[in-house]
C-alpha cells in the first residue's frame, strides 16, 4: 500500500524571537504522533512534531533533539520536562509525566484562549471530550468507548486506501452535496467496507464519488465523536448542548470534515485555535513543567 | 499474596485436589444467584466459573454478540480447564451466562446439569413460593445425582458455613471504611474471589488467620478512596491498576464483591425457604433490579459507608444489564456530585489506555496528585 | 484459446491473462479508491501486451473482488466464492476447500465432488480487513511485509494482544511496545492473533479438509501466518507460489467454460 | 431463465389492511388515553381498561423509527447515549426511548409520554429492562412479572408455582391499575379477548399452512404488514375477527388457484427473527433470482407454536390445553389466558425445543435460510449460530449476514450484505432472471 497519503508531514517551528527566562519542555507521545514543545515564561518557542514508530522512546528524542535545535538551544539548557500522552513513560528524558486530560486542558487555555470551556481531542485511537472551568482546572471528562477506538487512524487508512493526501481529505468530503446514509457510526474497522462500498455499482440509483465516500466516513468519526462529548453535559430533555466555547484539539482537529460536521451538529462554530491544535498537550505539560519550577 | 490469593490463582489445582482428599463431586456454576448452599449440604464443592482472557477458539462457530465472559467459560470447557467438574448448574441470569451453560452442554453432553429459575421479578407475593419450589426441586435432583437427598441438618450446616463465610467477608470489608484501611482492593476482590472457588469451611479458617493478620498491618497511605462498580468482573486487574496511580478501592458495587457477601440466611424451620429469602433480598445485580430500582441508593449508602471519593463504572463491553442502568447510576452520581469515571472493558486491560481515566478522575477529586516517574508501576 | 480473469479488491487489483489454462501473464496495482475501474482498464491492458494478445484475442473476461461492477469493460463477473472453487481445483485436481486470506475478506468454500460448491463462509465484521490490520501493524513496528512474514508467533514469548477485535489488537500491541516489549515479539503477537481468528473463520461451518485444502489471497504469502495456522487448524494447505492471484486466475478459468 | 413462473396479482384485502392500522394509528395518538409502556401479548388483559387505556410497546415504535427515519432515529439513539445507554444495546429501546429524551416524536410533535409501566417479562433481556427509560426519566407506576423458561422437558409440577405466580402478577396489575388510576376493568371485554385470541390463532396457523405450499400465496413481505394488526393492536373484537376471517378466505382462494406472492418463484428461504423493517429493498432484490422469504418463526407469530407432525403437516404443538371451564370471574379468565408457564414462543425454543426451528424449515419447506446476526440485542442474536449449524445439517444453505440491531441500521453495510446474496445465491447455482 501506498503510505505517503494517511501522513501528515512533519514539522518544525522556531519563534525566532528573542526569549528571556528558563526553558522548559514539554512532550505528548500519542500513539500516533510525537510532539515536542519548548516554552519559556508562557511564550512558545520552538516545536517539533513527527509520526511515531514502534520506539515511542526514540521519538520522543527525536522531537526533542528537533525542537532544541530549532530554538539553537542544547539539551542542558532546558531545566525540565514533562511527558504525556499514551507513550510517556517511555520518554527517558522527561522529569516527569502527567496525564492527557490536565495536560489538554491547561494547553487548551493556552492555544484556543481562556474563554475555553470544552475541548473535544479527536486522537488517532481515542476521543476525549474535557469539561473546564472558567480557571485553569478540569471539570470534568469523558473518554471514548473502547468500541469506538482508532477513528483517526480509520481516517488516516481511508485517505490510503483512496489514495488522496490526509490534508485534503475534509474539505473534499465537504464538497459533497449530501451526507451519504453513513457507514456504520460503531467502529472504524467496520467502516471501510462500507465506506469503500458506497463505491459499488448495479443496486442504488445514485452514483457516489470518492467525496461522497469520504463524506461518510468523516460523518463516522463526527458522529461518533459526538457520543463522547454529548456526555459531558446531557440536558433532561433534548438535543445535546454544551455551555461555552469549543476548541478541537489533536490529529483530527486539522481535518475540517470532521470539525465542521461537529460544529453544524451542535449549532456552533468552535474557537479558531492560535497554535497548531495538536500541539495542545504538549503545550499542557510545558505548562505543568514551568510550574515544577515556579510553584504557583 | 496471601493464601487465599494463593488459592484463587491455583484454583484448578486446588479443586483437583480436593476431589482427590473428599472423593466429592464438583459443580461449576455462573453466577451469584445460584444458592450455593443447597449443593454444599448435599457435599457437592460448587465452584464458580470465572473468566479470563484466553485464546478463542471455537466460540465463533456456536455464539454471536456474547461478552468475552461467556465466551471465555464455554471455551474454558472445550479447552479442559474443568476437566474436573462433574457438572454444571445455571440460573435465572443473564442470558449470555445461560448462553454459555448451553452452549457448553452441547460441547459437553457428559456434564450433569440443572437449571435453577430465580424469579426475575424479585418481589412479588408470590415470587418467594416459586424460589422455594424451585429449590425443593434442585435439592431433589441432586439427591438423585448423589445418591442422598440433602436433609436439614445438612442445610444447617450448610447456612452456618455460608453465613460464616459472609459475615467473615464483611469484617474484612469492615477494615476498608477508615483511611489508612489495611487492604488494598485487589486483595480484598481477591479473597473474595477465591470464597467462591474453593470450599468454604477451609475459606473460612484462611479468613480468620488474614483477618487477624490484616489488623495488625500499618495502615496504606492512599491518596483517594474510589468505588468500584459496573459489570462482572473476574480478577482483580483493575484494582490493581488504581493502586499503581497511589488510589485504592475501598468498596465496590459488583455481583463478585458485596453482591456475593451481603446478607445473610435468616434462619426459619423452612430451611429452603430461609435459603431462598437470602437470594431474593440480596443485593441485587443490575439485571434482577428492574422494577424498583433500589441500586442507586445501595451505591449512595456505600459511598457514605465507606467513605468513597469517587467512582470507577467499569462496564464489560456487551453487557447491556450494566448498559441499561448507566442512565440511573450518572443521575444519581451527579446529583450528589459525586466525581466518577466510565469505561468500557474487554478481555484485555492495557494499562496506559485503562489509566489514563483512572489518573483523570484523581485529578479531578484532588489536582496535582499526578505522580512523578519512578513512581508508576 | 485466451482468457482474462481481474481480481478487484478493496486494496488491490489482480489481473491474471489464460492462453489454454496456463498462466500467460499477471499483473497487480493497488486499487486506488473510485478510479478502481479505470486503473483495472489500464492493468489489464498492460497485461495484454505482455501476453501478447489483443483485446479482441482474448475469448473472455470476467471480474470479481468487491470492486468487479466497476470493470465495465469486462465480459462479465462472478461472485468470488466461485472462482476461489475453480482456482483451488486447478491448484488441487481433487481439492475440497478453498480458502482466500484478502485485505478485508477471509472466504472458505467448500467444494463438492463435481466442483461445485457447496458451503460459503465469509469473515465476521468483528475481524473484517485482518490483511489490511496486519499491515498497518507492519507498518507501526516498521517491518517491511517481507519482514513481519518471518516472524513467528513463538517470538511472542507469551506476551499476547487482544484476539477478538484487530482494533483492540493494536492498542494492546501500543501498549506492549509501552512497556519495552521488543517490537518482534509484538509482531509475534499479532501474527498469533490473526492466526487464531483465521482458525475460528475455518471452524465456522465445515471444517476443511486437512489434506485438501488451498490456501489463496494476499496473507497467504505470509509464512509466519500460514505455518502457524497450519499447526494450529492441523490443516496442511496446498499453498500456490503466487496465492494474491488465487482468485484472479478463478475468474480467467471460468472464463474459459 | 424465465422471469414468471407462476401467476401472480396484489392482495385485494390490502386496503381494508391499511385502513385499519390507520385507525390504529390514530386511536394511539388519541390523548384521552392514558399510555403504557408495555408490550400487548403478553398483556392481554388491557382490552379491559380499553376506553382508557393504551398499552404502547417501544419495539414497534423504535422499528417504525428505523424504517421511516434513520436520521430522527440516529438523533434519538445519540441522545439515548450520552445519558448513558450503552450503544450495545437494542435499537428498538433505545430509538424509541431517545425520543423521549428528545421531547418529541418524529412527526415533530411532542414525545407520548408514558403513565406506567408494565414491562414484559424476559423474552430477552433487554426486555425484562425494558421500560427503564421512561422509569428512570419519571416514578411513573411500574410492575414487574416473569417468564420462566427452564430446560429440559417439562415439568407440571414444576408449573405449578411458576403459574400461581403469573397470574398473581397479572390479577395484581389489573387491580392496581384500578386503584391508582381510578378507571375501572371491564371483565366482560377482557373475556371477550381472550375468546377472540383463540379465533385469530386458528386464522394465523390456517394462513401459516397455506404458506407452505409451493407457490407460497403470501410471502414474509406481505406478513410483516399484517401481523401488527389483530393480536398487536386489538381494535373492535368483530371488526378484527371479520378482517382476519376474508383474509383466510382470500390467502385460500389464492392458494387454490395457484396465486404467487411472487412470481418467479423457484427457492424458498426463511430467515431469522426479528425482522427489520428496513429490509424491503433486499426482499425484492432477492426475488430478482427468484428467491422467496417464507416467514420466520416470529413473522408467523399469530399460528402460536408450529411443529410438524407425523403426516409431515404444520400445526400446533401439543400444549397445554386450557381446562374446559365456564369463565366466570377475572381469575378465571387470567387462568384461561396464562395456561402455562414457560412456553414463551423464542427464548424456550432456542433452550428448551431446539428441533422448532429444524421443524419450522421443513414445514415450510425452505431451501435456504437468511439468519441475520445482530450485535447488539441479546434475544435476536441468541444461538442464532447454533441454529445455523442445525438448518446446515440439515441441507439448508444458511446465510449470515450481520448488523447492530433491526432497529439500527447503521452497522447494516448494504453492500457487504448485497455481496454476500450474490455469492450465496450464485454458489448455488441461481442467477438473476433477465427481465427483473
Amino acid at each position: 500500500m501506498v503510505k505517503e497519503f494517511g501522513a501528515w508531514p512533519e514539522t518544525v517551528w522556531a519563534s525566532g524571537d528573542r526569549f528571556g527566562g528558563t526553558p522548559v519542555c514539554g512532550t505528548d507521545v500519542g500513539t500516533t504522533s510525537v510532539q515536542a514543545v519548548i516554552m519559556s515564561d508562557g511564550a512558545l518557542v520552538a516545536y517539533a512534531n513527527l509520526r511515531c514508530g514502534y520506539d515511542f522512546g526514540e521519538a520522543a528524542e527525536t522531537a526533542l533533539t528537533r525542537a532544541l535545535k530549532a530554538a539553537g538551544l542544547s539539551r542542558g539548557d532546558i531545566k525540565t520536562c514533562r511527558a504525556t500522552g499514551f507513550g510517556r513513560r517511555r520518554a527517558a528524558f522527561a522529569d516527569a509525566t502527567a496525564e492527557e486530560i490536565t495536560c489538554h486542558g491547561l494547553g487548551a487555555r493556552y492555544v484556543f484562549g481562556p474563554d475555553v470551556r470544552t475541548v473535544a481531542d479527536l486522537g488517532g485511537q481515542r476521543t476525549k471530550a474535557i469539561r473546564l472551568y472558567d480557571w485553569d482546572r478540569v471539570r470534568d471528562f469523558k473518554i471514548s468507548d473502547k468500541c469506538a477506538a482508532g477513528m483517526g487512524r480509520g481516517i488516516e487508512r481511508i485517505a490510503n486506501l483512496l489514495e488522496i493526501p490526509i490534508s485534503e481529505i475534509g474539505e473534499r468530503s465537504l464538497s459533497a452535496e449530501k451526507d451519504p446514509e453513513p457507514a456504520s457510526t460503531t467502529c472504524c474497522n467496520f467502516m471501510y467496507p462500507e465506506t469503500m462500498g458506497l463505491l459499488r455499482q448495479g443496486f442504488r440509483e445514485d452514483e457516489y464519488s470518492e467525496n461522497d465516500v469520504l463524506a461518510a466516513a468523516m460523518f463516522t468519526v463526527a458522529w461518533r465523536a459526538l457520543g463522547t462529548i454529548g456526555k459531558l453535559s446531557p440536558l433532561d430533555i433534548g438535543e445535546i448542548s454544551l455551555d461555552g466555547a469549543l476548541g478541537f484539539t489533536g490529529g483530527l482537529a486539522k481535518n475540517p470534515g470532521v470539525t465542521k460536521r461537529i460544529e453544524r451538529e451542535l449549532g456552533l462554530s468552535a474557537l479558531p485555535a492560535k497554535y497548531d491544535p495538536r500541539l495542545t498537550g504538549a503545550i499542557g505539560a510545558a505548562l505543568l513543567a514551568e510550574r515544577d519550577i515556579n510553584p504557583r | 499474596m496471601n493464601k487465599l490469593q494463593d488459592i484463587l490463582e491455583h484454583r484448578h489445582e486446588y479443586a483437583r485436589d480436593w476431589k482427590k482428599r473428599t472423593g466429592g463431586r464438583i459443580l461449576g456454576f455462573y453466577d451469584v444467584y445460584f444458592p450455593e448452599e443447597v449443593a454444599y449440604a448435599a457435599g457437592v464443592l460448587p465452584v464458580r466459573i470465572l473468566a479470563k482472557h484466553s485464546e478463542d477458539f471455537l466460540t465463533d462457530r456456536l455464539m454471536y454478540g456474547n461478552c468475552y465472559c461467556t465466551r471465555d467459560m464455554l471455551n474454558q470447557f472445550a479447552r479442559g480447564d474443568y476437566d474436573y467438574a462433574d457438572g454444571i448448574v445455571s440460573v435465572e441470569s443473564c442470558q449470555w451466562h445461560y448462553n454459555a451453560f448451553d452452549t457448553t452442554l452441547i460441547e459437553k453432553p457428559e456434564l450433569w446439569s440443572h437449571y435453577v429459575f430465580t424469579p426475575d421479578y424479585t418481589d412479588a407475593r408470590t415470587s418467594k413460593n416459586v424460589m422455594r419450589s424451585e429449590l425443593d426441586l434442585f435439592r431433589r435432583k441432586l439427591g438423585e445425582w448423589t445418591g442422598k437427598e440433602p436433609g436439614d441438618e445438612d442445610l444447617d450446616r450448610a447456612i452456618d458455613v455460608y453465613n460464616r463465610n459472609r459475615q467473615l467477608l464483611r469484617r474484612l470489608y469492615e477494615l476498608r471504611k477508615f483511611d489508612g484501611t489495611p487492604i488494598s482492593g485487589s486483595e480484598a476482590m481477591d479473597t473474595v474471589l477465591a470464597c467462591q472457588v474453593m470450599d468454604k469451611a477451609e475459606a473460612n479458617e484462611l479468613l480468620e488467620e488474614l483477618l487477624e493478620e490484616t489488623e495488625s498491618r500499618p495502615p496504606r497511605e492512599d491518596c483517594v478512596r474510589l468505588m468500584l462498580i459496573g459489570s462482572e468482573t473476574y480478577d482483580a486487574a483493575l484494582e490493581r491498576i488504581v493502586e499503581s496511580l497511589g488510589a485504592n478501592v475501598v468498596i465496590d458495587d459488583l455481583d463478585n464483591g458485596t453482591g456475593y457477601i451481603m446478607r445473610d440466611v435468616t434462619p426459619q424451620r423452612d430451611r429452603l425457604m430461609a435459603i431462598g429469602m437470602r437470594y431474593l433480598l440480596k443485593p441485587h445485580s443490575a439485571l434482577k433490579d428492574n422494577v424498583w430500582r433500589r441500586r442507586p441508593q445501595r451505591i449512595w449508602e456505600f459511598i457514605e459507608d465507606w467513605q468513597a471519593d469517587g467512582v470507577i463504572i467499569a462496564k464489560q463491553i456487551y453487557c447491556h444489564p450494566h448498559g441499561s442502568d448507566m442512565y440511573m447510576v450518572w443521575n444519581l452520581l451527579r446529583e450528589r456530585n459525586v466525581a466518577f469515571h466510565t469505561f468500557e472493558r474487554d478481555t484485555t486491560l492495557p494499562y496506559e489506555e485503562t489509566a489514563l481515566g483512572i489518573e483523570a478522575l484523581i485529578n479531578i477529586i484532588k489536582p496535582g496528585m499526578t505522580r512523578l516517574r519512578g513512581q508508576e508501576v | 484459446m485466451y482468457t482474462a480473469g481481474i481480481d478487484i479488491g478493496l486494496e488491490n487489483i489482480k489481473i491474471v491473462i489464460l492462453k489454454d489454462a496456463s498462466v500467460a501473464a499477471s499483473l497487480t496495482a493497488p486499487s486506488g479508491g473510485k478510479e478502481r475501474g479505470k486503473r483495472a482498464e489500464a492493468l489489464y491492458d498492460e497485461a495484454l501486451l505482455r501476453a501478447g494478445v489483443s483485446r479482441n484475442g482474448i475469448h473472455r473476461t470476467l471480474a470479481t473482488g468487491a470492486g468487479k461492477f466497476d470493470a465495465d469493460f469486462a465480459d462479465g463477473n462472478i461472485v468470488e466464492e466461485i472462482a476461489d472453487a475453480a482456482a483451488a481445483r486447478y491448484f488441487l485436481k481433487d481439492a475440497s476447500a478453498a480458502v482466500d486470506i484478502g485485505a478485508d475478506q477471509t472466504r472458505v468454500v467448500s467444494i463438492g465432488a463435481d466442483g461445485a460448491v457447496t458451503e460459503t463462509v465469509r469473515n465476521q465484521k468483528c475481524m473484517a480487513g485482518l490483511g489490511l490490520a496486519l499491515e498497518y501493524m507492519a507498518e507501526r513496528l516498521d517491518f517491511s511485509i517481507e519482514e513481519i512474514s518471518l516472524i513467528p508467533p513463538e517470538r511472542a514469548e507469551g506476551v499476547t494482544v487482544n484476539d477478538g477485535c484487530p482494533v483492540f489488537a493494536e492498542l494492546d500491541a501500543l501498549e506492549l511496545l509501552n512497556i519495552g516489549v521488543p517490537r518482534d515479539a509484538v509482531a509475534g503477537a499479532v501474527t498469533r492473533m490473526t492466526v487464531v481468528r483465521l482458525n475460528s473463520v475455518l471452524r465456522d461451518k465445515d471444517f476443511p479438509d486437512r489434506n485438501r485444502t488451498v490456501l489463496t489471497g494476499g496473507v497467504a504469502k505470509n509464512r509466519a501466518v500460514t505455518d502457524a495456522l497450519k499447526a494450529l487448524s492441523g490443516i496442511d494447505f496446498v499453498i500456490p507460489e503466487s496465492p494474491e492471484y488465487g482468485t484472479a486466475l478463478g475468474a480467467a478459468l471460468k472464463a474459459a467454460d | 431463465m424465465i422471469k414468471q413462473r407462476w401467476e401472480t396479482r396484489p392482495l385485494e384485502i390490502w386496503d381494508r389492511a391499511k385502513e385499519l392500522r390507520a385507525k390504529w394509528q390514530k386511536s394511539i395518538d388519541n390523548r384521552q388515553h392514558l399510555l403504557a409502556q408495555g408490550n400487548t401479548v403478553e398483556s392481554d388483559w388491557s382490552p379491559g381498561f380499553e376506553k382508557y387505556l393504551k398499552i404502547v410497546e417501544d419495539n414497534p415504535v423504535g422499528a417504525f423509527m428505523a424504517s421511516k427515519s434513520h436520521s430522527f432515529a440516529r438523533r434519538a439513539r445519540l441522545a439515548s447515549e450520552v445519558r448513558g445507554w450503552g450503544r450495545e444495546l437494542c435499537g428498538y429501546v433505545n430509538n424509541c426511548w431517545g425520543a423521549q429524551f428528545l421531547g418529541r416524536d418524529m412527526d415533530g410533535g411532542p414525545f407520548p409520554y408514558r403513565d406506567m409501566c408494565v414491562p414484559f417479562p424476559d423474552v430477552c433481556d433487554q426486555h425484562l429492562k425494558r421500560g427503564q427509560q421512561c422509569m428512570d426519566l419519571s416514578p411513573i407506576p411500574r410492575w414487574g412479572g416473569d417468564m420462566p423458561i427452564y430446560p429440559g422437558e417439562r415439568d407440571p409440577k414444576r408449573d405449578e408455582e411458576m403459574i400461581e405466580h403469573r397470574v398473581y402478577c397479572n390479577l395484581k396489575i389489573i387491580a392496581d391499575i384500578e386503584r391508582i388510576f381510578g378507571i375501572e376493568f371491564d371483565d366482560e371485554r377482557f373475556v371477550e379477548n381472550i375468546k377472540l385470541r383463540e379465533k385469530l390463532s386458528a386464522y394465523g396457523l390456517r394462513i401459516s399452512q397455506l404458506m407452505t405450499q409451493v407457490p407460497t400465496p403470501l410471502s414474509a413481505k406481505d406478513l410483516y404488514s399484517f401481523y401488527t394488526l389483530g393480536d398487536l393492536t386489538k381494535l373492535n373484537p368483530e371488526e378484527i375477527n371479520d378482517f382476519w376471517k376474508s383474509f383466510v378466505d382470500e390467502v385460500q382462494w389464492r392458494a387454490d388457484n395457484r396465486i404467487a406472492a411472487v412470481g418467479g418463484e423457484r427457492y424458498r428461504y426463511m430467515e431469522a427473527h426479528p425482522p427489520a423493517w428496513y429490509y424491503l429493498k433486499y426482499y425484492r432484490y432477492l426475488e430478482s433470482y427468484g428467491a422467496v422469504c417464507i416467514g420466520s418463526q416470529y413473522s408467523h407469530i399469530m399460528s402460536g407454536t408450529l411443529e410438524v407432525k407425523e403426516d409431515g403437516s404444520l400445526a400446533h404443538r401439543d400444549v397445554t390445553p386450557p381446562a374446559d371451564k365456564p369463565i366466570r370471574t377475572r381469575e378465571d379468565a387470567v387462568r384461561q389466558w396464562i395456561t402455562e408457564a414457560r412456553g414463551n414462543r423464542f427464548k424456550d425454543d432456542e433452550y428448551c425445543r431446539k428441533w422448532a426451528i429444524t421443524d419450522f424449515a421443513r414445514g415450510f419447506k425452505a431451501d435456504g435460510a437468511i439468519m441475520a446476526l445482530w450485535r447488539c440485542g441479546v434475544g435476536c442474536t441468541l444461538t442464532r449460530k447454533e441454529q445455523a449449524l442445525r438448518l446446515s445439517e440439515m441441507g439448508l444453505r444458511v446465510l449470515h449476514c450481520e448488523g447492530s440491531q433491526p432497529g439500527d441500521r447503521t452497522d447494516m453495510d448494504e453492500h457487504g450484505f448485497l455481496d454476500r446474496i450474490d455469492a450465496w445465491m450464485e454458489s448455488q447455482g441461481l442467477e438473476k432472471l433477465d427481465d427483473r
